[in-house]
């Protein structure tokens, strides 16, 4: 059958060109999140296992000069730090620049691990305006059922941050056993 | 003179609720009526002997002349003196949300941290709170415009976002810091910060005054400044040192009095442009 | 993305269905529909599209059951509405949280099982416009319908809103591009201000951009509240926006003859949160005085607003309503999901129709690990990584019909369009099915018939 | 189901009864002449026996009032209670829940309510809610008078189109009848202007107040609908706006009615609002006794009154600019809603103190208005709930209509002195009867919105029957006014329908409610023909689609429609 098609591999994002070596190792800045078009089809649509909700949602949108700073490149690995929390998404240059100083994570599984969870007394968690640190890794981002695997333990065993991050993948479809 | 003495025996991760437990509702309780009764958790009630020894000492003709001393860790029992009119109530430890909450009369102290909504609408009698507090304290319920209406809180340590708001009688003292929007929608009564504050005090506020001993991050642009006083006379208290004074807020012609140490607040004076240094305790609300 | 041939091969087209993605509530979507899957859609945007044409991979097709491995495992639909009608009926704090993709029908389905068992409803209002809807019940709510908007209005501004991602046909459709009644030039009579910390999509196709520093926007809207009364500003800049920017605002805002303030989580989320929208509000009411203005919030599910038009006129609150005590409470901080789940309270959490997998901070989400989670949608999504008991729904507005309010309030009844996968259930069949069952379990509502400790309890 | 509730007092006016003790019977839900002698009896033994209440003008379901609910929580929280095994929690004083209005109107023992505004595109939303109020039936009244297709039908003088209009607009919105709001001054408001008296017009669509309202009444007339134009005038509200409410009076005097179920050709509601005499604030007066003089003489006239209560309540009304106005006096909370196309609505809380010398003076007018109009049939007992008061204040207002005491006694101690100066209230000092009380209750709201099948115990009309705890040859109204206003609060019994809802002053049974609709016939053809005229302007302007504008069965909950022959 013939569907249209809205699938997309990567979001479309500008060109940036980093060859040298970043001035700083760990970068401060101001971390907001929220939603952009990319990311709310894909999680809308349902495909949040998919390689395409990991570079939509996952991904830490960066004024150019900043990523020169750390010396990054589009879809290269970053870990993004708060007082809540850790995680590694990929870098790209940001269609909004310029923003120095302030990078931007979609909403999504990736975001929640770092935004912060106060809500003073207004049912609305912080999402907005946190400061961040962000650093170049080798580390690589990961799949939402993996991430979830590793942020909430809820269903392994294994206590070690370390082990679960290296665990087989889960992968890209759902994992449920079927009636005989 | 009855003394009632809670002692606890075990904690709940989900809330107790106590708002039926004041001395207007329990002076006339003997042990065996404690025994009897069930307490508020969650969706269900559950006997208040599984959590709480009681022990009460004494006889009371009013509700005035009960005494409550409640020990243990609070900070999942919530309501504690809600909606009280006399008597007194000891906390000897952090509690948990609407402390005093639309209390008339009597006097609660807590002797550790308060949870939001502290002494929300509270239209009487003595609030002592150690420690700190978090969002909303003597602060007004959603949607209403006249909160606090009398009756006095103190706080020994610093307070949340919007102390105060829509303050419209009484007293409140922080003798922290506090954090953004102190005072705000205030149309009546005093609020006095001894220590310093975060952005924006008094944003929208009618009427009322706010003395402000420490430093002050931003100040809106609704504040008109007025002058510079000596020893200034609140309401009988006289604050010793200079204090510059302002107006406001004139976005809607309020008429609310702001006065801050123009000592630590030289930035302010003539050229009162931004301070850059600003203060933020955000991380140390959190930690309560 | 690579030039695509338009679909020609379909077997109907179901016209005027109504959008199920943001609430904008577009009802002119002409379903292409082929061998019973919509396999195209006219009028759409990218994310309308994009939800209406699922991803059938994902798609939650049966009922399952997590067993003692952590698996999830195909159950039948009997086992599992009773094991989630057992985690319910044994809570003491129970949450139900979602129902913003869901229809009303659904919701009123709900709030009989929540005000039968004493639980706390709340729907993604609590994490988006709620702080919106506080300042309304402390500001008031000067709003319009979006067609008075499409015909009337010359001055929109979008505040910490970027309507081109997350309502991409908010400005086509109701606000600027469209042609209206006293607007016969569409977007040549119109002026677009958008107020962004960021330079957004939005903000690249608006006449003005006011990027006010992050955090600032309380002591940006006061300031020009001091304008409009006529105040000097005293300081040069604020907020980070030189004086004679605000100036120059004011006086566009003033000279307007219909303006409209759309404004969106920007305002929400940050620092002052529920006083940046009380603010504004005021700020619409004080040029109300030279001119007409009006306001809506952008409200993101298509039926977010519905649960609390809903809730309010059911119940007299419009989200987080506690029922704990049999009757309805509704108190800021204490019985708001994200509140409740930080403080550790729940012992059982139900999510309809929403992810807070997706969506709730790390913390809030901590909690819902060690709890039993029960799960009604469609799609497999990060909150089925926490469900302990998933049950496939259907899809309002596609599979199913049903009533949704449009985020400036009108009802918009959306219609089916196609069958939904045989072994899906209507959400509002599955949650009237858990009222039954957990009704014939615990008998007295209010009463714990034994006291199960809380696996979080200390 | 046969029932028979024996030895009560009736007061049935519409059958002239007054105070007789006779046995009222009942079968199947309708009133019967006889039953068997296997009915029911129910022992009523000297209480007052009433047709169930009808409530001519009322704000309880549609988008203005869920706004209210949604921005008042402060309001929703004071009458907060416990869920019992029959009644969901109820919460709200002024502006209750939709469960919360049918169980307190029914403690009331009312049985009908008309919802007295809804905007024709929210009308689903206003059935929606209609569907969640158990007890009462509701009929609602939809907007038509600043309605841009209306304004240019009155403009160009298209009385038969503007007939076909309305016939199938009630059709699409099930509605009950011709509901006109500050007629010219809310489509203004679309500007952030108002119109000042009748003569002023609206900008851009060139038509005058006057005109409007004349087109619309001679469109109602010319369907012969079995309620008349229901207005709310211009300048709601403001000091001297008596000429503006007479005017409007007189617009109508030559166009005759055409139903024989009702005798007036207009009905005014909350006149209260509309009898300021007076230039401003600073010399307002009361106008009632001159208003008052013109409906006595007018035949064609009826109004409801809107008496103010003294409560803090919340105002709401679609006329928005009025709102506004009180916005800029009050700076308390506002909201206003704009529709697209046909109408406007503002709401704002608002504390009505006896303290306040414009509050006294409205209180006076309200009852000034009761004992000032001779004919009890003209004149309805309305607080335009929220607007004025809530309606659980109802009973608190028949005790100040029965005892002059009481009013003599607010007058020299409670009220400001406004009352003496401005006012002729301290003069009067007329007493309503129980069967006065009846008529403004029940038989002339009934008479005046044209039901034929309620407000009356008629033989053949529903048994909607309330009975009251009051012996009326044992008490003396006049000086236990604080009784009267108890037991008129909660009655003995209320019976809907045949079912008892209320029994021993408790509610013992919750019924899901109706709404009534008017179905034109014969007007098929001109209805097609002004539809399809419209549609290119409704595809282009309005903000949703045809299919979507229409009140589907959906939503309707046991509809009564009440079936009309257009005579043409």
């Amino acid at each position: 059958m013939h569907y249209a098609n809205t699938y997309l591999d990567k979001p479309v994002v500008p060109d940036v060109n980093i060859n040298k070596e970043g001035s700083e190792i760990v970068l401060k800045c101001m971390l907001n999140t929220g939603s952009d078009i990319y990311q709310g089809a894909c999680k809308k649509r349902g495909s949040t296992l998919k390689e395409e909700y990991k570079n939509v949602s996952g991904t830490c949108y960066m004024d150019p000069r900043d990523m020169e700073k750390l010396g990054v490149n589009n879809w290269e690995n970053v870990l993004v730090k708060t007082d809540w929390g850790e995680v590694v998404v990929n870098a790209a240059a940001s269609r909004d620049a310029p923003h120095e100083g302030t990078v931007f994570i979609c909403k999504g599984p990736w975001a929640n691990t770092v935004v912060s969870s106060d809500t003073y007394c207004c049912s609305d968690p912080t999402y907005k305006g946190i400061h961040c640190t962000v650093e170049k890794t080798d580390r690589k981002v990961l799949l939402m059922a993996d991430l979830m695997r590793l942020v909430y333990k809820k269903y392994v065993d294994e206590d070690d941050d370390e082990t679960i991050e290296n665990m087989p993948s889960l992968g890209e479809l759902p994992v449920y056993k079927k009636k005989e | 003179m009855k003394t009632i003495t809670f002692k606890q025996k075990k904690t709940s991760s989900i809330a107790l609720e106590f708002d039926e437990l004041i001395p207007d509702e329990i002076y006339t309780w003997g042990e065996s009526d404690f025994n009897k009764y069930e307490v508020p958790i969650g969706n269900s009630r559950f006997p208040l002997t599984d959590y709480f020894d009681i022990k009460v000492e004494g006889e009371a003709e009013s509700p005035d002349e009960v005494k409550m001393i409640i020990n243990g860790d609070l900070n999942r029992v919530k309501y504690i003196g809600c909606k009280m009119s006399g008597g007194e109530i000891l906390c000897n430890s952090s509690v948990d949300l609407h402390v005093g909450a639309e209390m008339s009369g009597g006097t609660i102290i807590v002797d550790g941290n308060a949870a939001a909504h502290a002494g929300r609408e509270m239209s009487g009698g003595y609030l002592e709170i150690k420690g700190n507090t978090k969002e909303f304290t003597g602060a007004s319920y959603i949607g209403e415009w006249r909160g606090m209406t009398g009756g006095e809180i103190i706080v020994h340590g610093n307070a949340g976002k919007q102390c105060g708001e829509c303050l419209s009688g009484g007293k409140i003292t922080v003798l922290g810091n506090c954090d953004i929007l102190a005072g705000i929608h205030m149309s009546k009564g005093v609020m006095e910060i001894q220590g310093d504050v975060n952005r924006w005090p008094g944003g929208q506020m009618k009427n009322g005054t706010i003395v402000i001993n420490g430093k002050l991050g931003r100040l809106l642009e609704g504040f008109v400044f007025d002058e510079v006083v000596d020893n200034p006379d609140i309401e009988g208290k006289v604050y010793d040192g200079r204090f510059i004074k302002y107006t406001g807020d004139i976005g809607l012609n309020g008429k609310g009095t702001l006065l801050i140490n123009a000592d630590v607040n030289r930035d302010k004076l003539g050229e009162y442009g931004e301070s850059d240094d600003e203060y933020t305790s955000i991380r140390e609300y959190r930690n309560l | 993305m690579a030039y695509e041939e338009p679909i020609t091969d379909y077997d109907e087209i179901v016209e005027n269905c109504t959008c199920a993605f943001c609430g904008c509530n577009c009802d002119d979507l002409d379903y292409l529909v082929k061998d019973g899957h919509v396999v195209g859609v006219r009028h759409a945007c990218r994310l309308g599209a994009s939800k209406i044409m699922e991803d059938m991979d994902q798609r939650l097709i049966v009922p399952m059951v997590r067993d003692d491995n952590g698996e999830l495992k195909e159950v039948d639909w009997d086992t599992a509405l009773d094991k989630a009608a057992e985690y319910i009926a044994n809570s003491i704090r129970p949450v139900m949280y979602g129902w913003s993709e869901t229809s009303t029908e659904c919701m009123k389905e709900g709030l009989a099982l929540g005000e039968y068992i004493g639980a706390v409803l709340d729907n993604q209002a609590t994490i988006c416009h709620g702080p919106s809807l506080q300042a309304v019940q402390n500001a008031g709510y000067p709003i319009q319908t979006l067609g008075e908007v499409q015909n009337r209005a010359d001055v929109c501004v979008y505040s910490g809103s970027n309507a081109m991602n997350s309502h991409p046909r908010h400005l086509a459709r109701y606000s600027v591009f469209c042609r209206g009644f006293f607007r016969s030039r569409g977007r040549f009579d119109r002026t677009v201000v958008t107020m962004d910390p960021k330079f957004t999509d939005t903000a690249k196709m608006s006449d003005k951009w006011i990027g006010f520093e992050q955090n600032g926007d309380y002591g940006f809207y006061n300031a020009i509240r001091a304008v409009l009364k006529g105040k000097e500003l005293s300081q040069d800049v604020i907020s980070g926006i030189p004086k004679e920017d605000i100036y120059e605002l004011v006086e566009e805002m003033k000279n307007a003859e219909f303006g409209v303030l759309f404004f969106g989580l920007g305002l929400t989320h940050t620092l002052s949160k529920q006083r940046n929208i009380d603010i504004a509000i005021k700020m619409v009411q004080d040029l109300n005085k030279f001119s007409k203005w009006g306001l809506t919030p952008m409200r993101g599910h298509f039926n977010v607003n519905g649960f609390n038009i809903f809730m309010a006129f059911e119940t007299g609150f419009p989200f987080g309503v506690d029922f704990a005590r049999g009757y309805a409470r509704y108190v800021l901080g204490e019985t708001n999901t994200i509140d409740l789940l930080t403080r550790g309270e729940p012992d059982v959490f139900l999510v309809i129709a929403a992810d807070p997998g997706a969506h709730f901070p790390n913390k809030a989400n901590q909690h819902l690990a060690k709890i039993p989670v029960i799960q009604i949608d469609i799609h497999w999504g990060p909150s089925t990584e926490l469900a302990d008991v998933v049950l496939p729904g259907s899809f309002i507005g596609v599979e199913c019909g049903g009533t949704s309010y449009r985020m400036d309030g009108v009802l918009i009844f959306m219609k089916k369009a196609i069958d939904k996968p045989e072994t899906c259930r209507d959400d509002e069949w599955i949650v009237r099915e858990l009222k039954e069952r957990v009704m014939k379990l615990r008998k007295e509502p209010n009463v714990a018939p034994e006291y199960i400790p809380n696996p979080a309890a200390q | 189901m046969e029932y028979i509730l024996k030895n009560g007092i009736v007061y049935d006016p519409a059958n002239k009864v007054n105070g007789e003790k006779k046995d009222v019977m009942f079968k199947d839900g309708k009133i019967v002449e006889k039953v068997s002698s296997d009915a029911k009896v129910l022992d009523v033994t000297d209480k007052i026996v009433m047709p169930a209440g009808v409530d001519p003008h009322s704000h309880v379901a549609g988008p203005k009032l869920v706004v209210g609910r949604l921005y008042r929580p402060e309001d929703s929280r004071k009458g907060v209670t416990q869920k019992t095994n029959l009644l969901r929690g109820e919460s709200g004083f002024s502006i209750p829940s939709c469960p919360t209005t049918g169980y307190r109107y029914s403690r009331l023992g009312y049985g009908t309510v008309v919802e007295a505004a809804m905007p024709p595109l929210e009308a689903k939303h206003t059935h929606d809610e209609i569907a969640t109020i158990p007890n009462i039936d509701i009929p609602a009244l939809p907007l038509f008078g600043n309605n841009w297709f209306v304004l240019e039908f009155a403009r160009e003088g298209k009385i038969d189109e503007l007939a076909a209009f309305i016939s199938a607009w009630l059709k699409i919105s099930k509605g009950y009848g011709v509901k006109i709001v500050n007629p010219c001054g809310s489509e203004a408001w679309g500007w952030g202007m108002n119109v000042h008296g009748i003569n002023d017009k609206a900008p851009y669509f060139d038509v005058t107040s006057k005109e409007v309202i004349r087109a619309l009444a001679k469109a109602n007339e010319k369907l012969g609908l079995p309620h008349s134009i229901h207005i709310h005038p211009n300048d709601l509200g403001h000091p001297g706006n008596v000429p503006t409410t007479l005017e409007t009076f007189e617009s109508v005097k030559d166009i005759d009615k055409n139903a024989a179920v009702r005798n007036q050709n207009l009905h005014c509601c909350h006149l209260q609002f509309h009898s300021y005499s007076g230039n401003s604030w600073k010399d307002a007066s009361s106008g009632a006794e001159e208003v008052a003089k013109y409906v006595n003489k007018a035949d064609n006239i009826t109004c409801d009154v809107g008496q103010v209560t003294f409560d803090e309540t919340t105002t709401m009304t679609a006329d928005a600019p009025m709102e506004y106005d009180l916005f800029k006096l009050s700076g308390l909370k506002w909201v206003n809603k704009d529709i697209e196309c046909e109408t406007a609505a503002g709401i704002i809380p608002i504390i009505y103190s006896p303290k306040s010398p414009v509050n006294t003076l409205q209180w006076a007018i309200g009852l000034e208005l009761f004992l000032h109009i001779d004919d009890p049939w003209k004149v309805c007992l309305t607080t335009d709930h929220p607007n004025a008061g809530p309606f659980i204040r109802y009973p608190r207002i028949i005790s100040w209509l029965m005892s002059n005491e009481r009013r003599m006694e607010m007058i020299d101690n409670e009220v400001h002195k406004w009352v003496h100066s401005r006012t002729t209230l301290p003069t009067l000092d007329r007493e309503y009867d129980f069967y006065d009380i009846a008529t403004i209750t029940r038989a002339a709201p009934a008479k005046i919105h044209g039901f034929s099948d309620r407000g009356e115990l008629t033989p053949g009309y529903n048994a909607d029957i309330a009975v009251y705890d009051i012996n009326p040859n044992d008490i003396d109204p006049s000086k236990e006014h604080e009784l009267i206003e108890k037991k008129f609060g909660l009655t003995d019994y209320t019976i809907k329908d045949g079912e008892i809802l209320v029994k021993d002053k408790e509610i013992v049974k919750v019924k899901e409610s109706s709404t009534i609709w008017t179905n034109v016939k014969g007007y098929e053809e001109e209805e097609k023909a002004v539809i399809e005229g419209i549609m290119p302007f409704f595809n282009q302007y309005y903000s949703i689609k045809w299919e979507n504008y229409p009140v589907h069965d959906h939503y309707l909950s046991n509809p009564i429609r009440v079936d009309v022959e257009a005579s043409k």
